[in-house]
């Protein structure tokens, strides 16, 4: 266990190390650089076979254990053995470190409260200062080596993809979409390194963002993981429409950045650390692991309380004597649970919730969720394996990461945010990927889609659920994204319309594209088998159908956004899969045109379609599986109920969904929604072409608004632009008529004052002062210039005779004043 | 018997210190004994090697050389040639400086001679155990050249300035990489005594110090190639090249004068081959070290002792007129250089060279690969003494006696761990001196 | 004649002393400019028998191959490639001879009085005997004073002084990239400018 | 002869040093040769050394300078040498310009 961080630091800075190379060496890596990509390849895969080493000694150490018979026996009777990945899970949680963890207090620990087998530490101390102590440090659970693996698994196939895909830019590119000022195309040399020398950095935020053992690390990280997708969209940096996506990403993510500082500000003011564990030490103290909130909020928020405390002490009273009394008043007055009146919340409640939201806030920008969703359709601009990269596996997974990284620190009002947040942008990106009609934007906005399950699962306090629809849809949306890609490549076309029939010139990237679909519409037969989706959105239904039950009505709300969302979910995928590949060809020129992909870009679709099919598979006789895995990083206490304060809601145990009495219902209901979202894409696109168009007529308005994308770019444009250009025209015309008029008429004052000064002070006195010294000088030279005559023989004369004349002086000082002999 | 040559002969300074009267006598007699013994071997030793450069020349000409003089093998050739050098006439050309003309010869020949002052011969028996006299030994040979200039310049011909010129080139150029081949032994044995780096390779013959590590094995041959450049010898004789340059430098000397040269010449010939017995083969110390074996070598008996250090005499000349040997082999096998050639040798390969192994073997010195068949029988089984004990220079007893700190540096060998990092610099300077060889026969004949 | 109990120091030294002191007058008298070369060897050499008889062996050694067999090679050489008949004597001026004999004579006379004025110089060391061995061997603690360690002072009363063992390692560092300089910078200079000569006849045929 | 006994001191060596000092210093003054002035340059450097070295010396002094005064001579010696190569430069280049190596004539910036 001792050696994880150091594989999966090295696992780290492989990418990293790539990423310099190509920078340094760049074009002259083989012919236009070709090499790079070898380069950078051998990278990521030496950081994938890190990483699988590093799960491999994880296992070793921490075999995630078959649960015993308890209570939910019943439900594993009801659910039978085809659905036994789900209900082993639940209770695997129980024993899951019976091993010797390295967190160590897991005999002591209770039933729901004991702490994630964990490996944390601090490589290196960058800096302290006061109580601030700034460290790259790590923090290591199945969750990390999970994410660990997923990303160098992905990103190692997305980095073979893409040298087929880019291999365009290995010589000089004329580039038909972006034009010149005299209207020409542009013309450019290829920058096939720079795409990988971008990749690798990529890579290497992520891992790096994945392996942060504190929070202020993530956010570097974070920022890097921005930047990187700031240069990747914005690759065909000529376009307009992709330096404005790739802008509008960066501008957009600030804005969540800003919450996330104030989250951090929030933290660190009131806690005085970043470090993960002691953050959730301090959130849910042991043994219990009940979330309550930390001394530092309590102090923070009542330092008026505190004040008068010190002023009824008086002024002699010395520091132990005034935490002494603290402490007494905090725990008689009970500020921390119940307000010093009588009334919820108590104190620095606010401030936890403040903080949770605010670290939400980076999640929601980076992981595109509701209001900030507005970046990420437009990313598509960046070349497709970017796509890939940056909007399955890397940066928006990030977001999620985050928030389940940060699960424990979230109080019971944070989570309904999330919850409300998730829902929201599920449905909404949902509807608007309907009517989408370029490909790629199709499946962006089934990211957005599903991204925002992820959070509502979270939200819901389905925590395994989110996270495990985190690695099966990194798996089965990065296919989607390299198929659509593929296809891209083959018809040089983003837009639906001038597609089909493309089954018979491509069945590879056909069929694995199917695949991909039928994972994300989470197909299976029901309690047997299914894809990989199936299991992960089963659970979060699961979840949503436990919550509706525990909280009608808020719940009813989340379980049937989320699975009408699973309804959209199917009908816009098989929409844009039909459309693609059925039917006739509706652009004969861009059909002829067509073609399988090469190998390089086949074989990762093959592999990630074995990925999206198998990843959440129980692997047969072993209680090994992706959910018993992810359930070791379940953090500690992260299965109490919890009741909410300002909001009467109760978060009820993830384990309590794996009831049979809420199994049946959600398995039935996802699978209900799904075949019926398949039906209905087929019967519109596939049996009766003619009735999209009818419908289409029918509910224009409907149409329109979700064709405009709910308007909400042009919402943000009247809220926030419009305003800002106003506002700004304003503040123009401010500074050139009175500031400029100031400033102008100032210097013009300085110049008289300065050639008045100059004349006086320059002239006169100081040229005055140097001519006269240096006409002494000159004088004086004049006057011993005769000594030198150059004749060295006369100079080694005058040394000799000055050191008698030396001696003969000091001789008679002697003699005179120091009254030597 | 012993006693008495032990203290009336060998001794004179005891000897004559029992008659106070003529305290100032016994110097004078010793010192003249020891002259007269030294330049015999030396003008012997030349009449010797002239001989021996004839034989050798002719075998590999596949003739025999001179066979008649003297009977079997015309080992009387040289003295007949000598004798006929006497009977010369002894010409001084008109415009040359008379002075200098006649000084030049003898400079050099005493350069030479005095190198002999230095160079013991076996344990002890050396004129002048001085403690710098590999330094020593460098300095006055490098005089030699001075004697060359003379003669070039006073001749009034510019054959000979050239020759000279050339020949001044060519020795001040290859003293540097001479001295810096000859600066490693002295960095193993952390002193430049050459007694004491003789008695510290004693044992097998693996403790030679040309088999102590790759680097002084190379340097052995860096250190040849010097040697001959710096002495004028063939590949390397371009200053009396006769074809050239009619014949350098003593164009216009004869008769006795023109053989001082080449008894200087002879003489240097014999002292560098000696220098590089004692520094890379161990000197008086045969391969097998039966003497010690014996107990004779470091004997408190006078006899057993003297016994045992005549032998490493012959020991020792046997592998300095092996060096000779080898060096007319190589005149005789090999063509002249060009004058660029000579300097590029040395420029561009000698010196590289010689720094290189220069600094290998500081590495081998501080990082030294304890498994290294030299330390085991430094070491192990293959110590031949019973009472070899470290041996060090005073200073740094000194050192461990007043200064204890210090002294877990100096003895690091035996393993204990320096106590400071100033202590570790200090193991760096000092381990070079100590650590090493290191083990030189107690007491000596100092 | 030479008195029986002769002190061998002494004899040397006077030895030495009279052949450095002759010889260096020859220098100051002879005309031929390598003819002073060649009294200045013998002067030098015979300087660097005194030194081995004060105890410093490596030093006197060091004057033999530096002083004897770098600088004068290098002398002769500048001699050589300058040599021209009328350049080998230069003849000095008389007056300016009676200069320099005053001055040097005034400057003789207060050195050698100097010499002699302080006790401590005027009187030899009464406890020869005590003269270790160690401080005779000097050659390894040169260099080791030259590397910064000082064994002579091992003994020094003073622990900070004794830390301190001030050697001479940045002198060392500083003499020796001194003497990098120096080569470097007498290799410029001397160096023929062929091409200038070269670009200046052009130019005059022009 | 009484100077034969007597023991050695500091005092001799500093006459020697004196000596050679003087002359140097006289050399220097009077050869018009510039290696002539040269040489005297390193008669009144070898004048000084013979001082560092007297008294550095165990056997003159009781409380002699030790290895300082040798450390010192070592580095006179060494700028020396580097003084008499730069010197000779100097001279080649001299010679080169003026044809002459007369140190009278090198005045061609006097005052």
């Amino acid at each position: 266990m001792e050696s994880l961080p150091v594989l999966l630091g090295l696992a780290v800075l492989a990418p990293l190390a790539s990423f310099f190379v190509i920078l340094l060496l760049g074009p002259s890596l083989g012919h236009g650089g070709k090499s790079a990509a070898y380069v950078a390849i051998g990278a990521i895969v030496l950081a994938g076979l890190l990483s699988f080493i590093s799960l491999g000694i994880w296992l070793a150490n921490h075999w995630p254990e078959a649960p015993h018979d308890d209570h939910h026996a019943a439900a594993s009777e009801h659910a039978g053995d085809a659905h036994e990945g789900e209900s082993q899970n639940a209770k695997s949680a129980h024993d899951s470190h019976a091993s010797e963890g390295v967190a160590g207090d897991s005999h002591a620990a209770s039933h729901h409260g004991s702490t994630p087998p964990k490996v944390s530490g601090e490589y290196y101390v960058l800096a302290k200062i006061g109580d601030l102590q700034l460290s790259i440090s790590y923090y290591i659970d199945s969750l990390t080596i999970a994410m660990f693996c997923m990303v160098t698994l992905i990103a190692s196939c997305i980095h073979v993809y893409a040298t087929g895909y880019m291999h365009d830019e290995l010589h000089d590119i004329t580039d038909h979409e972006a034009h010149t000022a005299d209207g020409e195309h542009v013309h450019r040399p290829g920058r096939f390194h720079r795409f990988f020398q971008y990749l690798s950095l990529f890579c290497f935020s992520m891992l790096g963002l994945v392996l942060a053992g504190n929070v202020l690390m993530v956010f570097v990280f974070w920022e890097l993981v921005g930047i990187c997708s700031y240069f990747l969209i914005g690759f065909y940096i000529e376009r307009k429409s992709a330096t404005n996506a790739a802008n509008k990403a960066f501008i957009v993510n600030r804005v969540g950045d800003f919450g996330m500082i104030i989250g951090l500000m929030a933290i660190w003011s009131s806690l005085g650390t970043f470090a993960f564990d002691e953050l959730f030490e301090a959130v849910r103290p042991g043994p219990s692991h009940v979330l309550q909130t930390p001394d530092g909020m309590v102090y923070a928020s009542a330092q008026d309380r505190v004040r008068d405390i010190a002023r009824e002490l008086g002024p002699d009273a010395t520091p132990d004597q005034l935490e002494t009394a603290i402490q007494e008043r905090a725990t008689t007055e009970n500020w921390r649970n119940v307000g010093p009146d009588g009334k919820a919340p108590g104190y620095g409640y606010w401030l936890l919730i403040v903080a949770g939201v605010g670290i939400f806030c980076g999640c929601v920008g980076k992981s595109a969720q509701f209001p900030l969703h507005v970046w990420l359709p437009d990313a598509m601009e960046g070349p497709t394996p970017v796509s890939a990269l940056v909007h399955s596996a890397t940066m928006v997974a990030a977001g999620v990461y985050l928030a389940a990284r940060f699960y424990p620190f979230f109080a019971p009002e944070v989570l309904f945010v999330i919850a409300i947040v998730g829902a929201i942008t599920l449905f909404m990106a949902a509807t608007i990927a309907i009517t989408a009609t370029d490909i790629k934007r199709v499946l962006a906005y089934s990211t957005i889609s599903q991204l925002g399950y992820m959070m509502l699962a979270i939200g819901m306090g389905g925590w395994l659920a989110g996270v495990m629809h985190l690695v099966t849809h990194a798996f089965f949306k990065s296919l989607l994204f390299l198929c659509s890609g593929s296809v891209i490549h083959a018809v040089h076309t983003n837009e639906m319309p001038e597609m089909g029939g493309l089954i018979k010139k491509m069945p590879w990237t056909a069929y694995t594209m199917l695949i991909g679909c039928l994972a994300i519409a989470g197909a299976g037969i029901p309690f047997v088998i299914g894809l990989s989706g199936y299991y992960s959105k089963d659970a979060i239904l699961e979840q949503g159908h436990l919550f509706m039950t525990t909280n009608p009505g808020w719940g009813a709300v989340f379980f049937w956004a989320a699975a009408g969302g699973a309804a959209i979910t199917a009908f816009y995928m098989f929409r844009m899969w039909y459309m693609t590949f059925l039917g006739k060809p509706r652009n004969h020129h861009r059909y002829d045109h067509a073609h399988e992909s090469p190998w390089s870009m086949v074989a990762p679709l093959v592999i990630l379609a074995v990925f999206a099919v198998g990843v959440a598979w129980p692997i047969p006789f072993s209680s090994l599986r992706l959910s018993t895995l992810l359930e070791q990083a379940r953090p500690a206490g992260g299965l109490n109920d919890m009741q909410g304060v300002l909001v009467n809601m109760v978060w009820p145990n993830e384990h309590d969904s794996h009831a049979a009495s809420h199994v049946i219902p959600a398995t039935l209901i996802a699978f209900g929604t799904a075949l019926s979202g398949i039906l209905l894409a087929t019967m519109f696109y596939v049996w009766q072409p003619h009735l999209a168009g009818e419908v289409r007529q029918q509910f224009s308005p409907i149409h329109r608004f979700l064709v405009n994308k709910w308007w909400f770019d042009e919402l943000y444009d009247w809220i926030f632009v419009k305003p800002t250009h106003v506002v700004s025209g304003v503040a123009a015309r401010f500074d050139r008529n009175w500031i400029d008029w100031i400033v102008d008429g100032s210097a013009k004052v300085t110049r008289r004052f300065a050639y008045g000064w100059e004349w006086l002070a320059d002239r006169v006195v100081v040229d005055g002062f140097v001519n006269v010294f240096a006409g002494w000088m000159y004088s004086l030279g004049l006057a011993t210039r005769r000594v030198q005559r150059g004749n060295l023989r006369e100079y080694v004369l005058f040394i000799l005779v000055g050191a008698l004349v030396l001696f003969v002086v000091i001789s008679i000082f002697r003699v005179t004043y120091a009254g030597g002999s | 018997m012993g006693q008495f040559f032990n203290n009336y002969l060998i001794d004179p300074l005891a000897f004559w210190a029992d008659l106070p009267e003529n305290y100032w006598l016994g110097y004078v007699v010793a010192a003249l004994i020891q002259c007269v013994i030294l330049l015999n071997v030396v003008a012997v030793g030349a009449l010797f090697f002239i001989w021996l450069e004839r034989k050798v020349s002719g075998r590999i000409q596949d003739r025999l050389g001179p066979t008649r003089v003297g009977g079997r093998f015309g080992w009387l050739q040289t003295l007949a040639d000598g004798l006929k050098l006497l009977t010369k006439e002894d010409l001084t050309p008109e415009n040359a400086d008379p002075l200098l003309f006649r000084a030049a010869p003898y400079v050099s020949f005493a350069a030479s001679f005095a190198a002999y002052l230095a160079l013991p011969f076996s344990n002890g028996w050396v004129a002048w155990d001085v403690n710098v006299a590999v330094f020593f030994i460098l300095a006055v040979m490098g005089i030699e050249v001075f004697g060359v200039i003379l003669a070039g310049y006073s001749s009034g011909s510019k054959w000979s300035l050239f020759g000279a010129m050339r020949e001044a080139a060519q020795v001040v150029s290859y003293e540097v990489p001479l001295g810096l081949c000859v600066v490693i032994p002295v960095l193993i044995c952390g002193t430049m005594n050459l007694i004491t780096i003789g008695n510290m390779q004693a044992g097998l013959f693996t403790n030679w110090l040309l088999f102590h590590d790759p680097f002084t094995f190379c340097v052995f041959f860096v250190y040849f190639t010097c040697a001959t450049a710096s002495v004028n010898r063939a590949p390397f004789d371009l200053a009396e090249a006769e074809s050239e340059l009619v014949a350098g430098f003593h164009t216009e000397y004869s008769g006795l004068r023109w053989s001082f040269f080449f008894m200087a010449e002879y003489g240097s010939m014999f002292a560098v081959s000696g220098l590089a017995a004692i520094l890379f083969f161990g000197g008086w110390n045969g391969p097998i070290p039966i003497f010690h074996w014996l107990g004779w070598a470091n004997s408190e008996n006078w006899y057993l002792l003297q016994i045992a250090n005549l032998f490493g005499a012959l020991n020792f000349v046997f592998k300095a007129v092996l060096g000779v040997t080898l060096m007319m082999w190589a005149r005789w096998t090999l063509p002249r250089l060009r004058i660029d050639q000579v300097m590029t040798t040395c420029l561009k390969y000698c010196v590289p060279l010689a720094a290189i192994c220069f600094i290998g073997v500081v590495l081998w010195q501080l990082y030294y690969p304890w498994w290294f068949i030299n330390d085991i029988h430094l070491n192990g089984w293959a110590k031949p003494f019973a009472h070899r004990s470290e041996v060090r220079e005073p200073w740094v007893l000194q050192i461990e006696r007043e200064s204890p700190p210090v002294r877990t540096g100096v003895t690091n060998r035996s393993g204990e761990a320096a106590s400071s990092p100033r202590d570790q610099v200090r193991l760096g300077a000092l381990g070079v001196s100590s650590r090493l060889l290191v083990e030189r026969a107690e007491g000596g004949v100092r | 004649m030479i008195p029986s109990i002769t002190d061998w120091h002494s004899f040397f030294f006077y030895l030495f002393a009279t052949v450095t002191c002759v010889f260096a007058l020859a220098v100051l008298f002879a005309t031929n400019i390598v003819r002073m070369a060649f009294y200045l060897i013998i002067s030098l050499g015979a300087s660097a028998g005194l030194f081995i008889l004060a105890g410093a062996e490596f030093l006197g050694v060091m004057q033999l191959m530096i002083y004897v067999g770098g600088t004068l090679v290098l002398l002769v050489f500048g001699v050589m490639l300058t040599a021209q008949e009328r350049f080998i004597s230069m003849k000095t001026r008389g007056g300016e001879w009676v200069m320099a004999a005053i001055v040097g004579g005034a400057l003789l006379v207060l050195l050698v009085q100097t010499a002699f004025s302080i006790d401590d110089w005027t009187a030899p060391r009464a406890d020869l005997s005590a003269v270790s061995a160690i401080e005779t061997q000097t050659a390894t603690r040169l260099g080791l004073g030259l590397l910064g360690i000082r064994p002579d002072q091992a003994e020094e009363a003073d622990p900070v002084l004794r830390q301190g063992m001030s050697g001479y390692l940045l002198l060392f560092e500083i003499v020796s990239v001194h003497l990098l300089v120096v080569l470097i910078g007498a290799a410029y200079l001397a160096r023929s400018k062929r091409v200038t000569s070269l670009a200046r006849a052009a130019e005059m045929r022009r | 002869m009484v100077p034969l006994v007597a023991q050695i001191t500091v005092s001799h060596y500093l006459v020697v040093g004196a000596v050679l000092f003087v002359t140097g210093a006289v050399c220097m003054a009077t050869k018009r040769n510039i290696l002539g002035v040269l040489m005297g340059v390193e008669l009144v450097l070898n004048g000084a050394n013979v001082n560092f070295i007297a008294f550095g010396s165990p056997f003159l002094r009781e409380h002699h300078l030790g290895l300082d005064g040798q450390l010192i001579a070592v580095f006179v010696i060494v700028l020396a040498a580097a003084e008499a190569a730069v010197a000779l430069a100097i001279a080649l280049n001299f010679y080169n310009n003026h044809t002459t190596i007369d140190v009278d004539r090198a005045e061609d910036l006097k005052g």
